[in-house]
């Protein structure tokens, strides 16, 4: 197996032998989901109207939680200044490390998202189209979140900087990922705007790995 | 011994290389010339700037002035260097067989199988043993594991026999030679004596600290 | 002052906001830049010459 | 053996030579009182017209006048992220010790225009649209990008190695300008889906000599303003940094002795 699918199944590996690290996001995103209605009250018809949005926001959050796993692990024990002379250039590294972090962070969230839409008393039309817009969209969300986590990985407390630095960077996701579902009056877009976010994930996915890969050289060790 | 691996004929030389780190100016400018098959201790006080010269090599550091070069290696031969810092690079998760798998298929095997490679460093028992129990010795002797499953002919080890006891010197000894029989070159920032095999095949440079 | 119509108030809080803030802006940017030379002439005066090399004259 | 991969200092280009920070700090210090005589002279002539030589708007009556100060700022909090950008480039690529200087300083003036460009479009918005904070396209996006301003300020606090950190809030700030327009785009979209296409768009296209002519010069104050405090604090941050070298050589000093 070459160095990427190396890198991938030993990122894997380290999650899911780590213990409930993968558990505690989805447990995570279900909570955010069911405290929606005590904030906003039982009303079926309201919480069927809001719930795509608070599903977004709540995968939204759990994914800027899972950041700081991607690389400072690796810049604490000295792995991250070792992949620098891989065989494999760094941004090819930083590939695999995106596609294990989307595994392990946003696709646990799509299986849980039906417990979420049964809750947030969603009908089943709604919950494929977010299903869909979820899956068509965290993944750029996991590609910024690489890029903030790469950024801050060099300092000490960077911890909570990464989902301050990205949350701006993701607000067209969100924007996109919620219009994609069609809700209520007003010209259906949801359409267009499911093809926006495609084109958003598909460039966040293509250039975050070189950006992530600069930001790690540029901070030396 | 290790398999004869015959490296292309590789010599660093560098011309007034001034390191340092946030700016600040580490150590005096140094002027070096390893020569093929040998091999480079770097003495010196703490905060002489040894680590930093060995980043630098590494490529990690900028230098602040002058340059150094690599003669013999072709770059699109892919990487040409082992880096060894004082972290090990170790997955406490991870089995000794898993780690040294990883490190193999990461950097591009062509050295010693992972077998081998534990049973040089004399890890071979503890195989399927979780990292994590590993002592600061065993782990620094799994670093050393690192450098045997994918042969680069330039060793930048920082303090390879730290932690170690008196037959892991002695192994430390050994691989260098081998690295060095093999044609590659090794510096290597240590406090203690390396018994090398032959006397011609070390040269000592002192770092002071800035004045 | 010449009269600012029904909405003065709006008009007269928002130029103020902003003399406000460029006051401060200023008023920060003086207070930093005398702050650190009198830090550098401190260090200076404790004779800790630079060496004349390194990037960052 | 040709083949040899050499490794060396970024060499001193003529241009990194000449703009040492030494230099640029002795060459540029004789700028700094005719910029603000003259920031204070446009203010001055600016304010005039704007208070005393211009009409009302036919619909908006005097609230017109917010907008000398609030088109200026909103056009600086762009402008002052495309000079941090170029910096961000100077700095990566060209390794430029200036340019991190520059991006340094520019963030927190940055990020005051901007929160003022809300502040002055806010109470320009509570007389014409009713109420103080508005959802539409261009007020949403400048604050998206007060949060990156912040974030990026938040970046430099939090490197404690300046020259290190430099480098990688420069990868920053270029992809946030590199996502700024698709921000811009897709709130613009967001917008006008959500609300009515009817809402009255303050500034009509046409505007009549008599205001621009206020309009213009306070655009210039406010630009030379923020050239004379960026000159300013890049000032100050070349003085910081040698002191924080000096203070690192008392310790390796201390230590020796």
């Amino acid at each position: 197996m070459n160095a990427f699918g190396a890198t991938l199944a030993r990122d894997l590996r380290l999650a899911l032998r780590g213990g409930g690290d993968v558990l505690t996001l989805v447990l995570f995103f279900v909570i955010v989901g069911v405290v929606v209605p005590f904030a906003v009250g039982p009303d079926q018809a309201l919480l069927a109207r809001l719930a795509p949005g608070m599903i977004w926001i709540a995968a939204f959050l759990s994914m800027l939680l899972g950041l700081d796993r991607l690389f400072r692990p690796d810049h604490e024990d000295g792995t991250l200044l070792l992949l620098r002379q891989a065989d494999l250039p760094l941004p090819a590294i930083v590939a695999a490390k995106l596609v294990a972090h989307w595994l392990l962070a946003a696709l646990p969230l799509l299986l849980a998202s039906p417990l979420l839409a049964l809750l947030l008393s969603m009908d089943l039309a709604s919950f494929w189209r977010t299903l869909l817009s979820l899956a068509v969209g965290t993944p750029a969300l996991a590609a910024f979140g690489a890029i903030g986590a790469s950024i801050t990985v060099g300092i000490g407390r960077g911890g909570l900087l990464a989902p301050i630095l990205i949350a701006p960077l993701s607000v067209p996701v969100l924007i996109f990922g919620v219009g994609a579902i069609p809700a209520g009056p007003g010209p259906d877009q949801s359409g267009s705007a499911l093809l926006f976010l495609a084109a958003i994930s598909l460039i966040a996915c293509a250039t975050a790995p070189f950006a992530a890969a600069l930001a790690i050289n540029a901070g030396e060790d | 011994m290790s398999p004869r691996q015959v490296f292309p004929a590789l010599s660093l030389h560098a011309q007034a290389l001034q390191c340092g780190r946030g700016g600040t100016v580490l150590g005096r400018p140094v002027d070096l010339a390893v020569a093929p098959g040998t091999a480079l201790l770097l003495r010196g006080p703490n905060g002489a700037g040894k680590t930093t010269l060995l980043l630098t090599l590494a490529g990690v550091v900028e230098p602040l002035e002058g340059n150094f070069a690599l003669r013999g290696w072709d770059p699109d031969e892919g990487p040409v260097l082992h880096f060894c810092g004082h972290r090990n690079a170790v997955k406490p998760r991870l089995s000794v067989r898993e780690n040294l798998q990883f490190w193999a298929q990461v950097n591009g095997g062509g050295g010693l199988a992972v077998p081998q490679a534990l049973e040089q460093v004399g890890l071979d028992m503890l195989a399927n043993l979780d990292a994590g129990y590993l002592s600061a010795g065993q782990g620094r002797r799994l670093a050393l594991a690192r450098l045997l499953v994918s042969p680069r002919p330039l060793w930048l080890l920082d303090e390879p026999t730290a932690a170690l006891d008196r037959d892991g010197h002695a192994l430390v000894g050994r691989l260098i030679d081998g690295q060095l029989d093999a044609g590659g070159l090794v510096i290597a920032a240590t406090h203690d004596a390396i018994a090398l095999a032959g006397p011609g095949r070390a040269t000592t440079l002192t770092l002071e600290r800035a004045p | 002052m010449i009269d600012l119509g029904p909405h003065a108030l709006f008009i007269v809080s928002a130029y103020c906001g902003v003399a406000l803030v460029v006051a401060a802006l200023i008023g920060w940017t003086l207070l930093d830049a005398r702050r650190t030379e009198r830090r550098l002439a401190d260090l200076e005066a404790r004779g800790i010459r630079r060496r004349s090399a390194g990037p960052a004259a | 053996m040709s083949a040899m991969t050499v490794v060396s200092a970024p060499k001193q280009r003529w241009w990194n030579r000449i703009a040492h920070p030494g230099q640029f700090v002795a060459w540029t210090r004789p700028l700094l009182w005719p910029l603000v005589l003259c920031t204070a002279l446009l203010f001055a002539v600016g304010l005039w017209f704007a208070f005393f030589n211009s009409p009302q708007d036919y619909q908006m009556g005097d609230t017109v006048r917010i907008m000398y100060v609030h088109v200026p700022t909103a056009w600086l909090s762009q402008f002052v992220y495309a000079t941090m950008a170029v910096s961000a480039l100077g700095s990566l690529v060209w390794r430029h010790p200036l340019a991190d200087v520059a991006m340094k300083a520019a963030a927190p003036l940055g990020a005051s225009f901007t929160a003022l460009a809300l502040f002055t479009g806010s109470l320009w918005g509570r007389p014409t649209w009713g109420t103080f904070w508005e959802w539409d396209g261009r007020m949403t996006s400048t604050l998206v990008l007060l949060f990156i301003y912040l974030g990026i300020i938040a970046l430099w606090r939090a490197f404690d190695d300046q020259l290190r950190g430099a480098r990688v809030i420069a990868v920053f700030t270029l992809v946030g300008a590199v996502n700024i327009p698709i921000i811009k785009f897709s709130v613009d979209w967001w917008s006008t889906l959500h609300q009515p296409a009817s809402v009255f768009r303050a500034d009509g296209p046409r505007m009549p000599g008599s205001i621009l002519t206020p309009l213009f010069v306070m655009f210039f104050a406010f630009t030379f303003l923020f050239i004379t405090l960026q000159l300013k604090s890049m000032h100050t941050e070349i003085k910081r940094r040698r002191v924080m070298s000096l203070e690192r050589r008392a310790v390796q000093g201390a230590a020796d002795a």
